[in-house]
């Protein structure tokens, strides 16, 4: 099995290969998995990748919650200079060159087939909102105007990736295409697997190698193409487990409790 | 000339509350664990004001989850109530909107944001793309969408404050409030898009006033004017102020549990911790003793 | 008759007796006028009288154009305590107790009987644009939601007082009405009388000392009531010509180049 | 790491300006006298550009009226065009506004901004108080009232230039840019406004371009980010650099009484202008020879 953090480090770099030189990475609180994936990607291929921080200067662009901490301004400082600019959170509907960002990372409760996200909460029985979420927080309008936003989920189960989501806070490609808004969900990545979008539907890219594929798929609401096997997710290379050293000196990535076995169902 | 004659605006806590009344609309500062007006309102709470509409956020913490535990909201319109690591959905919060005791206006940080500019700047409504294909009309009677030359776009009406209260860090005695230099957030802020939007009067509690020349030396740093301002340190507790404290995590924890304890069917911990820190101290500065001197030096950022 | 200056300082004087301690006042470019008339009026009785600055930290809020000149800062600080803050011009729309103004001093090449002023043109026979004016700048939405705009002219002619104005910049008493617009132009000075208005319609207050009745109505484009006799324009008090001295050191109000005579019709 | 592979943004005056297609919506810098980019303007004329709609101030100057006596535009958008103190219309502005051979958005400044903001924010349009009952709707056909819940608002149309040219006291080679400490502005630029509401490029000529670190060190003071760059010292001459430079009163002058020469039907004085300033000298550095070193020198403000 994986060590701690493995897999965590492990997304980080999918994360990181999927990011491109012109993209601007916006981040929300514990954005840490996409603020890695974004400093890997400056270091390994994307030199002008630009981090946006819609949190107060404080946070600063480290891994992890430097926001409230006295020492904030210490170890920011070698990376806030990718973040120039204190943002202006309704440019995120801009298309100019100074837009508010292309790619946002997406977490929620449920995440359906066609990858639209739900953050409001759970339906009873009754069809009434039975267990509440955390709510649209900075995410709705970010991940609908962003243009290849990413979604993660920290545990891989039926309970999380349902045929469809009983709220809908983000947008897949469906319902995005139907209502006229550019691009869509690009990648999802749990601790098993990497999942990508063919025709506004969700399938498997490859699987992680301490796990099956029989296993996504017995833990997977819906079904997922292909039918037949399925590569194993590439490990990080030396160049990226080295600059992983770099931008996650406390180890912090190691912290963010991502379930190596899937989690309980 | 320094204005010999113009008016102060310094206010007490109980002058500030009072101009609360049973079912307004308030304001509050707070962006998750930052600047939260907390001694004021522990005060709107000991005052047992009700059936508020509390507009805090765009995401919200503590201040507002206090208030829906002392049962003194019927309707919230934040993006979020949350107290980032230590809990993800506030207790009081997510006990209430599971019960249906409070009501919901759903929406997230820009549309928050733009419903109090529709508010500041007199427009009946603000069309936006964000949020389109979301459950949000389906949530909120007054948030449809609409379609504009074959474009679909969420009808934001106004969000409009009756009164705002905020906590800063530092303010003159003519209600010119600023940020910490240390926390200089940039161009857009909750606070001055509330402060704006707001028909009635700003009360700010800060860290410190400061003298008007001060503030005269460094305009830029002043983001809302005319305000009544209360010198209330640590009024933010346990929420930090930006550049001068940091947040008291432990105490968020303590408050966490007692919360979810109450979620869970056991009232008899919440209740225990008003009565601690809310209902047992008279004012502000029992408060602080309840919490004690050591902590709070604890938690003071060093200031450049 | 009259010295350089007189007639300026009269009119500061008229203006900032009608300045409440409760008032916003707000300043475009050349608003020496009315910037003179508020910090009277911040010395003399409005202590609380807000300076509110459209414009760039360098003009400063001394009287004169100090905007592009090196010394900028040199006399501003006095009165800038006033102006702690940047303004941004579209809260002119707001109720707050953060609203942009209340007051706002327009000027136009033409005034109408009802207030209504017109910064964009002069037509000609054919009915097109002829004279090119200045433009609706920054007056059109300030003067039309600032709740008491105060009307000026530097001289007094029948070009400038018309019956109708050739075109709209800011809405007078009945436009405004008709169009659910609070409040409206509370007064309009010129360098030969002291203008209000009643019902909608502009009407004689008072005519300066060093002109007369007659001279006013012959040169107003349309009747002014009252029909019987109009008190004289009192003088600047000593208290008031004190407070002048101090707020207009340079002497700048009598730069302005306000027409005692009237000016040529 | 500072950003070692990191592309630098530095591009010469000729790669700037070939960006500039005839017909294009151009959004130009300039308050009035202050940070007009006029030796980029001066290079658009030179390549004898045609038909721009050009977008600036919100109140114009110099910028706008030399392209359009140069003969380079077709439609302008905003709230006027004037030189403060030397004359309330600018020359070739009125000459052209008279006789019909532009056409003019007539809009003020609140309507400008809003215009730039629902591009910004991809709005089909704003509704907006300020401006009712006035003669803007007779003016423009795309500026219409609408009555909304029994209440009047002009429907604000976006505004979105295919590029924008800025020109700015300070910014590094990666594109950011910031205004003198000296002559910080508070929370609303001109400039911001055009560049966040541009479809295209960002160009900005700048007084100096200054180290990374130092961008980093004050981040508060980046207004633009992500801008093509182009150091061209005295680059707003005639026009002022906030907290930089004072505008040549004096030129001024003499551009209006060519300008008003040509008005009243006497263009000689006017191309006699455009040659010895514009057409005659090959580049930026010719034209400051042409202007004069000492001249230059009594304009520099005293940097603290």
């Amino acid at each position: 099995m994986s060590a701690p953090g493995d897999v965590e480090r492990l997304l980080a770099c999918v994360i990181a290969r999927e990011l491109r030189d012109t993209d601007i990475v916006a981040f929300g609180l514990h954005a840490e998995l996409l603020l890695a994936a974004a400093l890997l990607a400056q270091r390994l291929h994307a030199p002008n990748l630009v981090l946006r921080h819609g949190l107060r200067e404080e946070r600063g662009a480290e891994i992890g919650p430097a926001a409230w901490t006295d020492n904030a301004r210490s170890r920011t400082h070698e990376l806030i200079e990718y973040v120039e600019e204190h943002d202006v959170i309704l440019d995120v509907a801009s298309l100019s060159p100074m837009r508010f960002c292309d790619v946002f990372l997406v977490g929620g409760m449920q995440i359906d087939r066609e990858g639209s996200v739900n953050l409001i909460g759970i339906k009873g029985k009754d069809g009434r909102l039975a267990v509440r979420g955390p709510g649209s927080i900075g995410t709705t309008s970010i991940a609908t105007l962003a243009r290849r936003p990413i979604l993660f989920s920290p545990d891989h189960t039926p309970r999380r990736f349902v045929e469809r989501v009983d709220y809908v806070s983000v947008p897949g490609w469906k319902r995005r295409a139907a209502a006229g808004l550019e691009g869509g969900p690009i990648l999802c990545v749990t601790p098993l697997a990497v999942m990508d979008f063919a025709d506004g539907a969700m399938r498997l890219r490859s699987v992680h190698g301490h796990t099956t594929l029989d296993e996504v798929r017995r833990r997977t609401g819906f079904p997922l193409a292909p039918d037949g096997p399925v590569p194993v997710t590439p490990p990080p290379t030396k160049s990226e487990s080295d600059a992983i050293e770099i931008v996650d000196p406390f180890g912090r990535l190691a912290g963010l409790g991502f379930r190596a076995d899937g989690g309980d169902q | 000339m320094s204005g010999e004659n113009r008016r102060e605006r310094v206010v007490s806590v109980t002058e500030a509350v009072t101009l609360v009344k049973d079912g307004a609309v308030v304001g509050l500062s707070g962006f998750s664990y930052q600047n939260p007006p907390m001694a004021l309102v522990r005060e709107i709470i000991r005052r047992r004001v009700r059936d508020l509409t509390i507009v805090s956020g765009p995401t919200s913490g503590i201040e507002t989850d206090l208030l829906i535990g002392a049962g003194c909201v019927r309707r919230v319109i934040t993006a979020g109530v949350a107290f980032e690591k230590v809990i993800p959905i506030a207790p009081a919060f997510r006990r209430a909107a599971e019960s249906g005791a409070i009501d919901i206006w759903e929406c997230d940080e820009c549309i928050w944001h733009l419903a109090l500019k529709a508010a500041a700047w007199g427009m009946p409504h603000i069309l936006w793309r964000g949020g389109v294909a979301t459950s949000l009309p389906e949530l909120n009677r007054d948030l449809q969408e609409v379609e504009v030359d074959g474009m679909r776009y969420l009808k934001v009406p106004p969000v409009q404050p009756d009164i705002v209260f905020l906590h800063v860090a530092e303010a003159d005695v003519f209600g010119n409030l600023r940020m910490a230099r240390e926390a200089y957030l940039g161009r857009s802020f909750a606070e001055r898009a509330l402060a704006l939007a707001c028909r009635g009067p700003v009360v700010a509690s800060c860290e410190r006033i400061v003298p008007n020349d001060e503030v005269v030396e460094h305009p830029e740093r002043t983001f809302v004017r005319g305000a009544l301002v209360v010198e209330l340190p640590n009024g933010s507790h346990p929420g930090g102020t930006s550049g001068r404290s940091i947040p008291d995590l432990d105490h968020y924890r303590e408050y966490t549990a007692a919360g979810e304890a109450a979620r869970k069917g056991e009232p008899g911990r919440y209740q225990a911790y008003l009565e601690r820190y809310v209902y047992g101290p008279d004012n502000h500065d029992d408060y602080l003793k309840v919490v004690g001197g050591a902590r709070l030096e604890s938690l003071r950022m060093s200031v450049a």
